[in-house]
């Protein structure tokens, strides 16, 4: 059954996880497990995509069980895409872990975490069932749990339980909030609730409902003012940890609201996207702000976490099918660009022993080809042309100023500029200036932490110069997402 | 002994059987016709027919019930008693029994009975330390019915 | 012309491994062919019969993005501009930097950004020019952070980045406006709709977001604090970026738009007014220098100024002259940054004071350099073409039309004067630095090197450039007709047909302008040393560049601090921000949307029982936190799951209730079990302050919880779809317990994951805790 | 019945999350524990309380609760279990390997 | 069971053993309050509590038995489940209050301890 | 006959409530732990109570699991709660 594609991405890395559990003490053996059966898993989600891309979306009601009534789950191009990404991107941290850390924090069911995190995000995006959607979050919650414990350092431990507050406390608001919903519609299946949900237009209640279920995502996304908790708890794990927590939760969450906010809760739009808009521009400010606001080279990529997060908020907010594609086309570069940049800062910490920028200099007279991968990372980060980050901000922009949202869009500009002014100071500090005499350069580390980034990079450019590639399927999801009509009908069938 | 209750449940299942009504009633009466059959053939059936110490055991089981009662008409006196004129202890009494199994009896005996609460047993199970309600009235009363369980007691386990 | 736009950055792909063999052959011969080969390539379009070319090359079609180059006279002139000086520039590279440098990465950069630069100005499509913008900014930092070890290039190479990529990204919030009005990328097909342009609410903005970008390129006030700083660059690249090409991006990008701006008015105040204070600021500042580049770089800036002046009249006259004048700076400009870089290259040093006399030990210099300051002056000498551009402005801002803007008529009245007080100080500083450099006393004691002739291969370049301001001084209309007709007919958008002559008669108001000019700029050269004080009153500590350091430094300073005040890692403020957002927000929501509901007619009835368990949960809630007793208050808090499963009970869910119970009794174990050796609770010792906040906040998400949930309850408006479980779960699901029927079957995906997730956090707890032993053990 | 629930359920809310304001991470996991409760009330009291049976099927029964919020519920049980049990040993490690259990000084330092 | 009079007095049973649980059950709650010390409590809920929830137990056994027919051994096994472990966890909790310190209570705070005298001598 | 069983059956647990209720009293009281764990378990008694009270009411033999189950965790939890206390602290006597 074809319709069995949309469940092999969870499922995969669900088994992967669990077979890592029984071999966790060979190393060698469970590394290169780990590897093969990411790139298996890559493989197949490559495959699922082209066919999705060819006869549309994959519906799975699983356990044959009617849409409404037992869980589907929806491979649409839009989830197959982030799928597909969140693949590429365990790809390059699969390969960079094991030099990264410690054979202890290997042993300690770092590959198990990781395979269900990746089945986590993976299920997140694909499932089509609120409640799911919420089983899921925990998987991938849960597992990120795991993986900032890993290790056991003092600071670590410190950030996490913060980290695991924050998000305890969110679920507890997702499943009343979902309950909350039911109440209301009778139902949990989102194709089923935006149609109900339109079927009143959307009554008073259900905006108030909406606007919790933003904040519970908002908070995983880290939107202004929810994102507090993000920034220390994302540098504080090993770098390939970081690299999976900045590229895929954060995701998850704009995820959720591209999802939520474009086929269920968009018939008060005027109110509801015109306070994400404004959001939107706060996250953008503060965290532009926040990224200029420490010489920690760790915490200025985790910083920039936020701004990005505006900007796809923005995208959301401005509700028109550029908007969408906007924020598609940066959620998917961003994924990988905020992969590249915590996997070479971590490398530049590993290679230099401190995340301090006051203490790094020269670093390129050592490590050359990390200095220019992380100067093309900057660029792209700031969406400079021709790299993935402009045709993104370029759509984001158009579709703001398509709604008249001119001051968002120029706080967008703005902040571009903060943004990469924040980054660049790594590369002007850190990697120019006089050589640092009493680093002892270890190539070999260099090299095996660039090869992944290279490999992510190499996405990232082509996203942007082979844009004529990815631009009519991403211009594609925009207008599905403006049309939940055919959202709707693949799941319910009517 | 577990061979005669084996047999037991069996005769009463073969009852169930030969009735062909599978319910608890059909049980219990394929239970009691196994007890009426296994007493008339008890001197065919090695060890003493186990009924008899079912019997002392369900003598036990009602002295404990009537104990229970006095107990808790007891306690609703001192609850409902706007004076606390009870002076409560703890005091020492020694026993013969051994095994944990029979201490373990006896204790509970003890706290579900009236004024009385076991709060320790001394190393060697010689000794349990029981808290009354009343230390001063009826100390003696209470070793009394205490040394009746431990007789009881003794009476089912040896 | 895809291939020749791209010739240079292809080029650069085989830089690093041509570079391996440096010690032979200098990388920069290589690189000459890139330049030449472009330059060659274009230079057959001039000619009277000139028509523009369009070509395009598929980028992104689905977007409209592509390589639609448009080659008209404006964009031949830079083209053949950035060809040309950039073959020049390259051979005199070749003499200036020894091969003990990184050439490969110079060579790569200064590729790129010819690349770059053939990009801007052929571009029609506004997001690949825009692209091309970014890159001619990325590589300029690059090359003036070339020699990053030191301290003030690193400086230079952020200040110029920060500078021209915030002009960058507003000229790119432009450009989507403009592609948002129009509908079109492409610039020629804006022109055809400059009415809609005109009229549209957003002009204005569009206007000064682009007008952002270009001066902020071409270094006008005040964004041209840039470019001195942009001087630490190896020479080569001040003379060709930072003096020929690059800076007069700017100038192409308003002549570009100058088709649609120029009908309005504002158009002329901005540009006009920047570019008449920016040749004035530049001109008098440049006298204040005592370094060589830095006086070419303020001379630099005032000229740029001069250019953007003439562009903002928009008269034919103006924009004949501005292209004129184009063509002639880069001339001069560039020969005289070459020589520049001869001096510092052969004496050691650029510091003015410490020059003199060399006229003596290097006369070729120094015979360029006079040739190239005179004309940069506008010494009325036929023979210089710097002379007939300058009077060409003068006569173009006495022809300055009325505008229906107050303003502009005072500026208008305003700028002949502006432009003679400019040009005064451009005389001034060209003497100064021309006599300051090669007569007078020699000092050779300070010098660090011996000075002496340059080689002839870096005599070269300057020397063709030279040639170049005498050709041009002596045949000024040679390239009239066949080229700068062209090019200023694209601006005008009408054909622009001038004959330049060295002189007009007496009754010309230029020459006197130009004869003031001369006049009290020699006398002031030549008093020089009793004037120059009065740059002491200028303020230092609240020039431009002080605000730019103190923005910077500003802006992570205050970033730090505003971050630290609420970053604080303090999981009480994180929370209570939170909660108050949300708890905000949602009653917002509730009260815009009139969402409140209640309705009482769908309830189950009030037991008593009920209500007391309901109460004595509360007690217990609010009891774990008043109790000091960590025992205590884990026990409490078991009572309230004990209540909530008695709850289950009472409500029809006994497997809720079995779960509940369970895993209470296991929750308050394992609390026990890891709060054993922790401290025991404390005395609440926040402030009465603080504690009415954490009351507030809580309350107030509580009280929003409980009136969404009413609200939610007293708004059932559609069928459960549990019912179609109750029907089917025993002939479908195959169970009686639909509950369980649910959980397995068609709900069966929940509960898988619900296991992983208990799974996982068994691995975490187990590694939590291993973790450690293991650590302990070492 | 169901405003009650309701307040109740906003009661442990309140109280749960006063606690988690708190510095001692004692309080604070109390807090998440209460604030879970109170998710798990809402989600039965949204289900509608109206005296059905319990959802087992039998041929006398024609009205049951509604079997679906307690689906839910016991999923979300479980879960904040496993959730509640690492963060408890979390909460362990982390105050005796910093020496604290005091939430306010564990806020920590960029770094760090 | 048929004929409503076993019927009627089945049910008049499960009355009485309700009302009779219950109010031992309260009493013991009203013990567990007014008793002056952790020993005397255990005293209310060891016995009253026990036996009062017996009653209700055995009220809810009969119910049962009366409306469905069915003999729900659990409940039995509930009854008996407790009666063999309320002893048990009040000697329990009796052996910690002591273990820990808490010395029983008396009027004129002389207490007899033959307890704490035995592990003062060793 | 069955709606004057009801009717006891609901006067029952409200007599059942407020005895839970008075624990609570205890348990927030103290002043002891081991006065808790007193408070504690006959609370858990109680909601065995209410558990059979309740399968009276819907009329169900779903709540018997129930019951046992209350039970057994009393028993177990009531133990394990002991040993605790008895390991644990000296004297922790609240001064409220
Ligand atoms: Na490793
Ligand atoms: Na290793």
């Amino acid at each position: 059954m074809i319709s069995n594609l949309a469940v092999l991405p969870i499922v995969i890395p669900l088994i992967a996880g669990v077979i890592a559990i029984l071999i966790h003490r060979k190393l060698t053996i469970v590394r290169r497990f780990a590897q093969i059966l990411t790139v298996v898993n890559t493989i197949v989600v490559a495959y699922v995509l082209f066919y999705v891309s060819q006869n549309g979306a994959v519906v799975l009601e699983a356990g044959d069980w009617m849409a409404p009534f037992g869980i589907v789950l929806v491979a649409d191009l839009l989830s197959v895409v982030l799928v597909f990404t969140t693949n590429i991107i365990a790809l390059a941290c699969v390969f960079y872990a094991p030099k990264s850390l410690s054979d202890q924090q290997e042993e300690f069911y770092f590959y198990t975490f990781y395979f269900l995190l990746i089945s986590g995000v993976s299920g997140a995006f694909i499932t089509g069932d609120l409640f799911n959607l919420f089983v899921f979050f925990e998987v991938l919650l849960m597992a990120s749990y795991g993986l900032i414990v890993l290790g056991g350092e003092k600071v670590q431990l410190r950030e996490s339980i913060k980290y695991v507050l924050i998000n305890l406390f969110s679920s507890m608001l997702f499943v009343t909030t979902i309950a909350f919903l039911y109440s209301v519609v009778g139902t949990v299946n989102m194709a089923q609730i935006a149609q109900r949900v339109g079927e009143v237009e959307q009554t008073g209640v259900l905006t108030a409902i909406g606007i919790l279920l933003f904040f519970v995502f908002g908070t995983k996304a880290a939107l202004f003012p929810l994102y507090y908790w993000l920034p220390k708890p994302y540098i504080a794990p090993n770098p390939v940890v970081s690299a999976l927590f900045g590229a895929l939760l954060t995701k998850v969450g704009i995820y959720s609201l591209l999802r939520v906010f474009s086929i269920i809760f968009v018939h008060k739009s005027d109110i509801t996207h015109e306070l994400f808009i404004w959001i939107a521009a706060l996250t953008l400010i503060f965290g532009a702000i926040g990224a200029m606001s420490t010489n920690n080279i760790k915490l200025i990529v985790a910083y920039n976490i936020i701004p990005a997060v505006g900007f796809m908020l923005l995208g959301i907010g401005v509700y028109n099918s550029t908007g969408y594609a906007g924020t598609v086309y940066y959620l998917v570069s961003d994924m990988i660009i905020k992969a590249v940049l915590f996997l070479l800062v971590g490398a530049i910490a590993y290679l230099t022993g401190t995340s301090d920028l006051r203490k790094i200099r020269g670093l390129i007279h050592y490590y050359p080809f990390l200095g220019w991968l992380f100067f093309i990372a900057a660029l792209v980060l700031a969406g400079i042309p021709p790299f993935s980050g402009f045709i993104g901000k370029l759509l984001l922009l158009q579709g703001a100023i398509e709604s008249d949202q001119i001051i968002v869009a120029l706080i967008g500009l703005a902040a571009s500029l903060l943004i990469l002014l924040s980054v660049m100071r790594i590369f002007i500090r850190g990697f120019w200036g006089e050589k640092d005499e009493s680093i002892i350069p270890d190539k070999k580390a260099a090299r095996s932490f660039a090869l992944p980034v290279v490999f992510l990079l190499f996405f990232s450019i082509l996203l942007g110069v082979g844009a004529e590639w990815f631009y009519p399927s991403i211009a594609s999801i925009g207008d599905y997402l403006m049309n939940p009509e055919t959202y709707i009908q693949s799941v319910l069938k009517e | 002994m577990t061979l005669q209750i084996v047999l037991n449940v069996i005769i009463a299942i073969m009852w169930m059987f030969l009735t062909e009504t599978y319910t608890f009633v059909s049980f219990l009466s394929g239970y009691i016709m196994g007890i009426l059959l296994l007493f008339l053939l008890r001197r065919f059936i090695p060890d003493t027919f186990y009924f008899k110490r079912v019997w002392k055991i369900i003598k036990l089981v009602f002295l404990f019930i009537k104990e229970l009662l006095i107990a808790n008409w007891d306690i609703l006196k001192w609850v409902y008693k706007p004076k606390k004129d009870y002076k409560p202890g703890i005091f020492a009494l020694p026993t013969e029994l051994k095994s944990n199994w029979e201490i373990t009896i006896l204790t509970s005996l003890i706290s579900l009975t009236p004024g009385t609460l076991s709060v320790a047993v001394s190393e060697g199970n010689s000794v349990i330390y029981i808290h009354a309600m009343d230390i001063d009235t009826n100390e003696t009363a209470i070793e009394a019915i205490k040394t009746t369980f431990e007789q009881a007691i003794m009476e089912v386990t040896r | 012309m895809l291939f020749a736009v791209f010739l240079p950055v292809l080029l650069a792909i085989f830089i690093p491994y041509l570079s391996k063999w440096k010690e032979k052959i200098h990388t920069g011969y290589f690189v000459l062919l890139a330049p030449l080969a472009v330059f060659l390539y274009f230079i057959p379009h001039i000619g009277n019969d000139f028509t523009p070319v369009t070509q395009s090359f598929n980028w992104i079609p689905s977007m409209d993005i592509g390589f639609e180059f448009y080659l008209d006279g404006l964009s031949l002139l830079f083209v053949l501009l950035i060809s040309g000086i950039g073959t020049l520039v390259t051979l005199y590279s070749i003499f200036y930097l020894h091969t003990s440098e990184r050439l490969d990465q110079f060579y790569v950069y200064l590729l790129i950004f010819m690349t770059a630069m053939f990009g801007v100005v052929l571009s029609d499509n506004v997001f690949v020019l825009y692209a091309f913008w970014e890159l001619t900014s990325i590589s300029s930092f690059l090359l003036i952070g070339y020699w990053n070890y030191k301290e003030r290039s690193r400086y230079g190479a952020l200040k110029s980045m920060l500078i021209t990529i915030f002009g960058g990204l507003s000229m790119f919030g432009g450009f989507i406006l403009l592609t948002t009005i129009t509908g079109t990328n492409s610039i020629q097909e804006m022109i055809q709709q400059t009415d809609t342009i005109l009229s549209s609410p957003y002009f204005g903005l569009i206007l000064a977001l682009i007008l952002l970008g270009a001066f902020t390129k071409s270094a006008q006030f005040p964004f041209h604090i840039w470019l001195p700083d942009a001087m630490e660059a190896p020479t080569p690249v001040s003379a060709y970026l930072h003096s020929a090409t690059m800076v007069k991006a700017g100038i192409f990008l308003v002549a570009r738009f100058s088709p649609i701006f120029s009908e309005s008015d504002w158009f002329f105040v901005l540009v006009s007014g920047f570019g008449i204070i920016t040749l004035v600021w530049g001109s008098f500042m440049a006298v204040r220098q005592t370094d060589l580049k830095g006086i070419l770089a303020f001379s630099t800036i005032s000229q740029l100024g001069m250019i953007m002046a003439m562009l903002g009249f928009g008269t034919k006259l103006a924009i004949y002259a501005a292209v004129f004048h184009i063509l002639n700076h880069a001339t001069f400009k560039g020969s005289l940054f070459m020589i520049a870089g001869i001096v510092d290259h052969e004496s050691g040093t650029r510091d003015i004071r410490k020059l003199g006399g060399l006229a003596t030990l290097m006369p070729i210099s120094a015979t360029l350099a006079f040739f190239g300051t005179f004309s940069m002056a506008g010494v009325p000498l036929p023979f210089l073409n710097g002379f007939y551009s300058k009077e060409l402005f003068f006569d173009a801002s006495l022809e300055l039309h009325e505008s229906s803007i107050a303003f502009a008529n005072i500026l208008a009245q305003a700028i002949p004067y502006l432009a003679v007080f400019g040009s005064i100080f451009t005389f001034v500083y060209s003497m100064y630095l021309v006599f300051g450099t090669f007569m007078g006393k020699k000092k050779l004691d300070q010098l660090p090197a011996k000075p002496h002739e340059a080689p002839v291969g870096m005599l070269i370049s300057p020397m063709i450039l030279i040639v170049g301001v005498i050709l041009i001084g002596l045949f000024p209309n040679f390239v009239n007709s066949t080229f700068l007709a062209h090019t200023a007919e694209a601006i005008y958008g009408a054909p622009v047909d001038k004959h330049v002559q060295f002189w007009h008669g007496w009754d010309s108001p230029p020459l006197y302008m130009s004869l003031v000019v001369v006049g009290i700029g020699t006398v002031l050269a030549l008093t020089i040393k009793y004037w120059k004080n009065i740059y002491q009153y200028f303020p230092g500590k609240l020039s431009l560049n002080k605000a730019y350091d103190f923005l910077v430094d500003q802006s992570e300073k205050t970033s730090a601090r505003i971050t630290n005040s609420y970053m604080n890692g303090s999981l009480n403020r994180y929370m209570s921000l939170i909660l108050i957002a949300i708890v905000s927000c949602t009653f917002a929501i509730l009260w815009i949307t009139d969402g409140f509901a209640w309705d009482t007619s769908n309830l189950a009835d009030i037991t008593v029982h009920e209500i007391l368990i309901a109460v004595a949960m509360a007690v217990a809630a609010i009891f774990t936190i008043f109790t000091k007793n960590k025992v205590a208050s884990i026990l409490i808090l078991g009572v309230v799951g004990y209540g909530l499963s008695l709850l289950f009970i009472l409500y029809s869910a006994p497997d809720l209730a079995l779960t509940q119970l369970v895993v209470e009794t296991i929750t308050v174990a394992l609390f026990l079990l890891c709060f054993y050796h922790l401290p025991d609770l404390r005395e609440r010792t926040e402030g009465k302050a603080k504690k009415l906040r954490n009351l507030i906040i809580s309350v107030g998400f509580g009280a929003m919880m409980t009136i969404v949930a009413i609200s939610a309850h007293s708004t059932k408006l559609f069928e459960k779809i549990s019912d179609y479980f109750l029907e089917t779960a025993h002939d479908i699901g195959g169970g009686d317990n639909v509950v369980n029927v649910i959980l397995v079957d068609m709900r069966g995906v929940d509960t898988l994951f619900e296991i992983v997730v208990l799974g996982i956090a068994a691995l975490a707890i187990y590694g939590l805790i291993k973790l450690r032993n293991k650590k302990g053990a070492k | 019945m169901e405003i009650v629930m309701s307040i109740l359920a906003g009661i442990l809310f309140t109280t749960g999350i006063y606690n988690m304001l708190q510095k001692q991470m004692l309080r604070i996991i109390i807090g998440t524990a209460l604030v879970s409760h109170g998710a798990h009330l809402f989600i039965l009291t949204m289900g509608e309380l109206k005296r059905g049976k319990p959802p087992v099927l039998s041929d006398e029964i024609a009205n049951y609760s509604d079997p679906l919020p307690q689906a839910l519920i016991l999923t979300s049980i479980v879960i904040s279990f496993g959730v509640t049990s690492l963060l408890l040993v979390l909460a362990y490690r982390a105050s005796k390997e910093n020496g604290t259990d005091n939430m306010e000084k564990l806020r920590g330092n960029e770094n760090d | 069971m048929t004929g409503t009079t076993t019927e009627f007095i089945m049910n008049i049973l499960v009355i009485v053993f309700l009302i009779t649980g219950t109010f031992f059950v309260i009493s013991a709650s009203i013990g567990v309050i007014r008793f002056p010390d952790v020993y005397t409590r255990l005293h209310a809920s060891t016995k009253a509590a026990t036996l009062g929830i017996s009653g209700i137990m055995i009220g809810a056994f009969i119910f049962l038995y009366v409306e469905h027919q069915i003999v729900s051994g659990k409940l039995i096994l509930g009854i008996i489940f407790i009666l063999l472990t309320a002893p048990v966890s009040a000697h329990m909790i009796g052996r910690a209050a002591h273990s820990i310190g808490i010395k029983p209570w008396s009027q004129d705070g002389n207490t007899k301890d033959e307890y704490a005298d035995t592990l003062k001598e060793k | 006959m069955n709606e004057l069983i009801n009717t006891i059956a609901i006067v029952c647990m409200i007599v059942v409530t407020i005895s839970i209720a008075l624990l609570l009293f205890r348990v927030i009281k103290g002043p002891t732990n081991p006065d808790r764990a007193v408070a504690l378990d006959a609370i858990g008694v109680n909601l065995m109570g209410m558990a059979g009270l309740s399968a009276i009411l819907l009329v169900t033999t779903r709540l018997n699991d129930v019951i046992l189950l209350i039970g057994i965790l009393l028993f177990v939890g009531t133990v394990g709660l002991a040993k605790y206390l008895e390991k644990g602290v000296i004297i922790d006597r609240d001064d409220d």
